[in-house]
């Protein structure tokens, strides 16, 4: 059933209350004006540990929620609407799926129950050039004694100018271009030889470029298999790429849903502007794409919780859909508000800048209709 | 094992015993469809029998009362009936504007006699009714229409004409809305009557579409009399069942989406035809990016027909006026999947007589895709509705 | 100067009598049920003689009137504003720009005068398959004797049903996929050998499949180079594109201006539905489209003019823009006009069935768009 | 040799001998553009010496007539210079709004004095003016436009306020339009005033966009005494002057495409960015499908400048409401354009502040190109006079 059930529903109203609560968007505008470097408020994120979010992935037996992925895409669609600033997607999704299901027992007794209680941030660090290539990986993890050095960058990593840990995915075999040779590891930001070039972006939230300068890890930082690590960094990105098209969703349907109140109560040319045929016929398109997307997240929501292993052309769907009607829904929401819309007085160009950041982020709607096509044998 | 897993098995031991083996292979064409009516002739024995004892059970209608020769059958029971006929490949029995459109308006609007007389001869597939809605003059503005009913004691006379009637000149009966109060805001003014094709008065030509031969006829009324025991539902007030039926046919064009989106995608049409290059990729880079695009927005849209379906079926109401959402969204779609098509087909999509092309079969489809966006209410009379109704957004 | 001068804005106002007068719409109707097997009416052909119009581009010193490819092109535009069938882009434009500029001196004084006088009808066969792919012909022409013999299958040539003669290319070099090794020959269509299949169009012009079983030619037969017919061979399409990209142009005007008539003209809902606001935005920006498409179309035929071996990137542009604008104007117009443009009844659905044709040949508008992008480099 | 090839010789041997080498360099930003007003702090002397000796020939205006600073040249001298200039590189010698708006606006609408007073001090370079058009309230339906001015007299008593008044904070003077009859139809009740942005009662705050620092302000007019010499044409006729300068504008940003399509397109900017493969192509087939497409349209849109400008000089016509065509295309061109610079970014596009990206060049850009669609006339504003004007289509 492509529905929410009772739980679900009881969930995204208690996340609608609590983002417009304590993360509305005026929130978003403290961390810029403040310049917060972490690019979150920590005491928001000790508040969602408390109402549970940073377990949602984790499973009930490791001191979690286990809510699964659609109740990890509904706090996300919730946080899409108020541009939630919060490490939810790099630690309690991505972390959390990396770990609940390929860490050691010392790394989930380490770190599942410091996610749980809002005290880890662990970003994932993948991509090292300006386009998401997971297969174009070509950092380095040598061999040396028991252990491995990794040499290399890693671009543009979400949550890395604040994490306590990243998930970093280096090659112990093949080379750039190949989805063999791939490992994962789990390295302490405060390793030595690993160092964070804060990058100010443009949702405010920050990321970082990581150089790890023959950052020296034992053998104990693996997370899942040496060699073969790459089904598990599919899984755990086909997390982070369905949380982003909840998120996406929900930014959608928020700048949408301000837009139809602006043409509700606009006047020009003597009447409101809701009332001209060219701008309704817009919005009812836009309508119905913002349906569409909405119906394709909750469907690779629902896939990932079948099977994450099965769910890469649902999340591919959805992402590549999310991203495209994000985009169009907040060039109509600048375009439809006119000269007002174009200012940082109201909140529309925020949902545009962020719009730009998450649709970028773990592929494009490109990357990922190039992906749907090669699914489906084309 | 719950009782609907008994249904299941008990539905699927007399699939297996009753549906003849001829009638379990892929219809080809129009020419395969069991219509039924007075003048039907069936294309072999197995498909007469295969009617005749689906309709016995009433599974030619599963979800109509028994009463009315239906099955009688819950919302599951028929899901299940589907799916099992599905998994043998069983042709439906029986197609009909009678099982999908008359049928519905009766069931809702219907007086006791009229349901007792029509139901059970469309569900036994001896009737064959056509649809009398849309006119030359009035298009998107239906509610427009000026065939008129003048009263005349204890029948009408009905006088005007009907555009885009299917198959009018192959069906037994019409059902027909008429205008019976020429003072009445557009609206109030409309019946909903029901005759017969063979009455004096009546008459039908084929149009002939861009694509080439149609079911379509233009149906001329000249004095038609027709007895009041005809009117469907109180006089003047036809328009709520039109309204109905708009939406209940929209959300078949719509969510029946297997119709618009069935069979092969775009995509992968074009990389059997056109090939791929050494890693798979569809060998037109060009074309790629379209139908991958299109992908995409067809599974998206499949999953939001799946969505509307299961919230309508959770939520105890129907799609509503979201059906709107899909039949605009399905069509255009289906539009652009046959654009690609023809992309795809190059030179050999120009092609319009002959064999080698199926007598123009990919041309003619592309054509025909065009009136999706026109037929059961344009797209732009969609995106008003969405825009008044779901949106809420003012007049001007 | 962009713009036509006094000469061709008298040509184009005579081509528009004559063609609205001599081969309106009703003409092509006659043509398709009447089933005249020419494609065309061979009456009409020789009026078009007689305005001097199959010696457009054939030189003054060659009996011809010289007019340039603008005076072609002008001539084409109004061809497509009323679908007028005739061998004038196969025999007029691409045939005559071969002979006039490549021809030996027996050629043109075989064929030129004929053409000139309506009667020869000369065909270009060029692509094998389904899709534009000049450089994929793989037709050899092996040597033999002092000639060549010909073998091979040439897909829906154009006016090939009806010619005299075919212009046909050909490798005697190379393989598929290279431009080099191209040679191009002149074949009468009574030559043993080669034989026509008559294909029944969509635009009810007809077109042909063109089997060479071993046809044997002498080397009187080729047309410019030996090996190195490309070049020319790109002039000849390039002849055929900007032909086909006028015609566009003038279908995409004509069935717009239907579609503004009507729209000023039929009322639902108690009003005139041109006046209804989202129609009119879509009709605003149908015609921006049908502008830049008229002054793409104008700046190749002058490219063609001043340099017909480098008009190559400007013929791109005008044939990809063309193509799409008259596919935009044609869905547009069927659908504003509802119902009734979905019938036989009325025109509207000639011009789309026409406009699929003619941006299908000689390469459609993403063939052109890469050739652009190529030309551009990127 | 004709007049205009000895016009040519001539110029290029002036401006050879007078054009400072550091006026032949690019401009590399705002900061180098010689706005000129009373407050200017030139960048350099070369720049301040090239302002001198342009504008003691007149050509900082060349078309304008000499008696009033201009150069007094015809239009194809005009183009003759500003070929000749392009030719070595040379720099504008001075920007302004007053070149660009009020000029015209006094030319066809000033009284003799008021050409006398400020034509030639606009040529100088003196007085940096600015427009006062928008209202927060007006919008696209500038005409409702709330600033009053009272008479009083010998002067009006201006109160109210403007929006989006581009260097309201460094101009001299403002061109302004306010309504000086209430109880008249809108477009019936406004004039067009200029005074001094230094008199009593005017303040200035810039707005901050959603691409951070902009050059437009919000002003306010309290209580502003404006003498009634300084009312442009008629009053209450202020509509005309305003009309005459909106369709001038609109052909300057369609038909000044140089800007909007300037440089390297988005395909050869990703083909750098991105690379290329063994045949040249860009590397990212679903990128470079929409590039291509961009380029044919932007190739198509700048021919189509060109036809209009080509058929306005031979038809002797200006491009009149077709200017709306170049807005409106030129317009969503380039926000398409930046659209693709974004794609070919990918992550480095998303970088705000920093040296490497140049404090977020390209996402800043992108966002400024939203604007483009509203600025100087909406595109539905665009569209709308398309279809009423051009394509004649009736009113609702």
């Amino acid at each position: 059933m492509l529905v929410l059930n009772d739980d679900q529903v009881m969930l995204q109203d208690a996340a609608r209350g609590f983002v417009s609560e304590k993360a509305p968007v005026a929130a978003l505008r403290k961390i810029r004006d403040e310049k917060i470097a972490d690019g979150f408020d920590r005491g928001l994120w000790r508040s969602m540990a408390e109402m549970g979010w940073t377990g949602v992935l984790v499973p009930e037996d490791q001191g979690g929620l286990g809510f699964g992925f659609v109740g990890a895409g509904v706090i996300c669609e919730e946080m899409g609407r108020t541009l939630t600033a919060s490490p939810f997607l790099s630690t309690a999704m991505m972390a959390a799926t990396a770990l609940s299901r390929a860490g050691s027992p010392a790394q989930k007794e380490r770190w599942l129950p410091a996610i749980v209680a809002g005290e880890a941030v662990i970003a994932t660090a993948v991509d090292e050039g300006r386009r998401h290539d997971p297969a174009g990986t070509a950092m380095r993890a040598e061999r040396h004694g028991n252990g491995f050095r990794l040499s290399g960058t890693k671009a543009y990593v979400v949550d890395g100018q604040a994490a306590d840990a990243v998930l970093v995915a280096a090659r112990t075999a093949g080379s750039a271009g190949e989805t063999g040779g791939f490992s994962l590891f789990l390295v302490e930001t405060a390793t030595r030889g690993l160092s964070a070039e804060r990058l100010s972006t443009l949702d405010s939230r920050g990321a970082a470029e990581l150089t790890f300068d023959g950052v020296e890890v034992t053998a104990d930082a693996v997370v899942g298999e040496v060699d073969d690590g790459f089904p598990l960094l599919e899984i755990v990105l086909g997390a982070g790429r369905a949380g982003l098209a909840a998120e996406l969703s929900g930014n959608a349907q928020e700048s949408f849903d301000r837009t139809m109140a602006y043409l509700r109560e606009r006047k020009q040319f003597g009447r409101t502007i809701g009332a001209f045929q060219a701008l309704q016929h817009r919005a009812a398109h836009l309508f119905c794409e913002v349906e569409v997307a909405r119906s394709a997240v909750l469907a690779a929501l629902q896939a990932l919780d079948a099977d994450p292993a099965g769910a890469s052309l649902a999340v591919s769907v959805a992402k590549s859909k999310a991203s495209s009607v994000a985009r169009l829904a907040a060039q109509e929401a600048v375009q439809m508000h006119g000269g007002i819309g174009m200012t940082d007085a109201i909140d529309i160009g925020l949902f545009m800048k962020r719009m730009q950041v998450a649709s970028t982020l773990y592929g494009d709607a490109d990357f990922h209709a190039d992906r749907v096509a090669r699914a489906r044998g084309f | 094992m719950d009782a609907l897993e008994a249904f299941r098995r008990e539905t699927r031991a007399w699939l297996d015993a009753n549906c003849p083996a001829e009638m379990r292979t892929p219809v080809s064409g129009d020419d395969d469809i069991c219509w039924g009516g007075r003048n039907f002739v069936f294309k072999s024995e197995a498909q007469k029998v295969w009617l005749a004892r689906m309709a016995e059970r009433g599974w030619t209608v599963p979800g109509w009362p028994k009463a009315y020769g239906g099955g009688g059958l819950s919302h599951e029971e028929v899901k299940v009936l589907k799916e099992e006929m599905r998994a043998i490949g069983a042709r439906s029995p029986l197609e009909s504007f009678g099982i999908w459109m008359l049928g519905p308006a009766l069931l809702a609007f219907g007086s006791e006699e009229q349901k007792q007389e029509h139901l059970p001869r469309i569900a036994r597939g001896e009737i064959r009714w056509c649809q009398g809605y849309s006119e030359p003059n009035a298009g998107s503005d239906l509610a427009s229409l000026q065939t008129r009913a003048e009263d005349a004691g204890d029948h009408f006379v009905v006088t005007g004409s009907k555009i885009w009637t299917s198959y009018a000149d192959k069906a037994d009966m019409i059902f027909c809305l008429v205008r019976t109060d020429f003072s009445a805001p557009k609206h109030l003014g409309i019946s909903f009557l029901l005759f017969d094709m063979t009455w004096p008065g009546v008459s039908t030509k084929p149009i002939l579409l861009i694509s080439g031969k149609s079911p379509f006829c233009e149906t001329f009324f000249d004095g038609v009399k027709v007895p009041k025991a005809n009117l469907v539902g109180t006089l003047n007030r036809g328009w709520d069942i039109a309204k109905y039926l708009l939406t209940h046919e929209r959300e078949m064009i719509g969510g029946g989406g297997g119709g618009l989106l069935g069979g092969r995608s775009p995509g992968q049409v074009a990389a059997q035809e056109i090939g791929t290059d050494g890693e798979g990729k569809l060998a037109d880079a060009f074309l790629r990016a379209d139908v991958a695009r299109a992908e995409v927005d067809a599974l998206a849209f499949a999953a939001t027909m799946a969505r509307y379906k299961d919230e309508a079926a959770s939520g105890g109401k129907g799609v509503g006026d979201r059906s709107a959402v899909l039949k605009y969204y399905g069509t255009e779609l289906n539009k652009r999947r046959h654009e690609l098509l023809m992309r795809t087909a190059g030179h050999e999509g120009l092609e319009w007589e002959g064999a080698r092309s199926n007598d123009g079969e990919r041309p003619r489809g592309w054509l025909r895709t065009k009136a999706n966006s026109i037929e059961g209410g344009t797209s732009e009379v969609m995106l008003d509705i969405v825009a008044k109704r779901l949106l809420q957004l003012p007049n001007a």
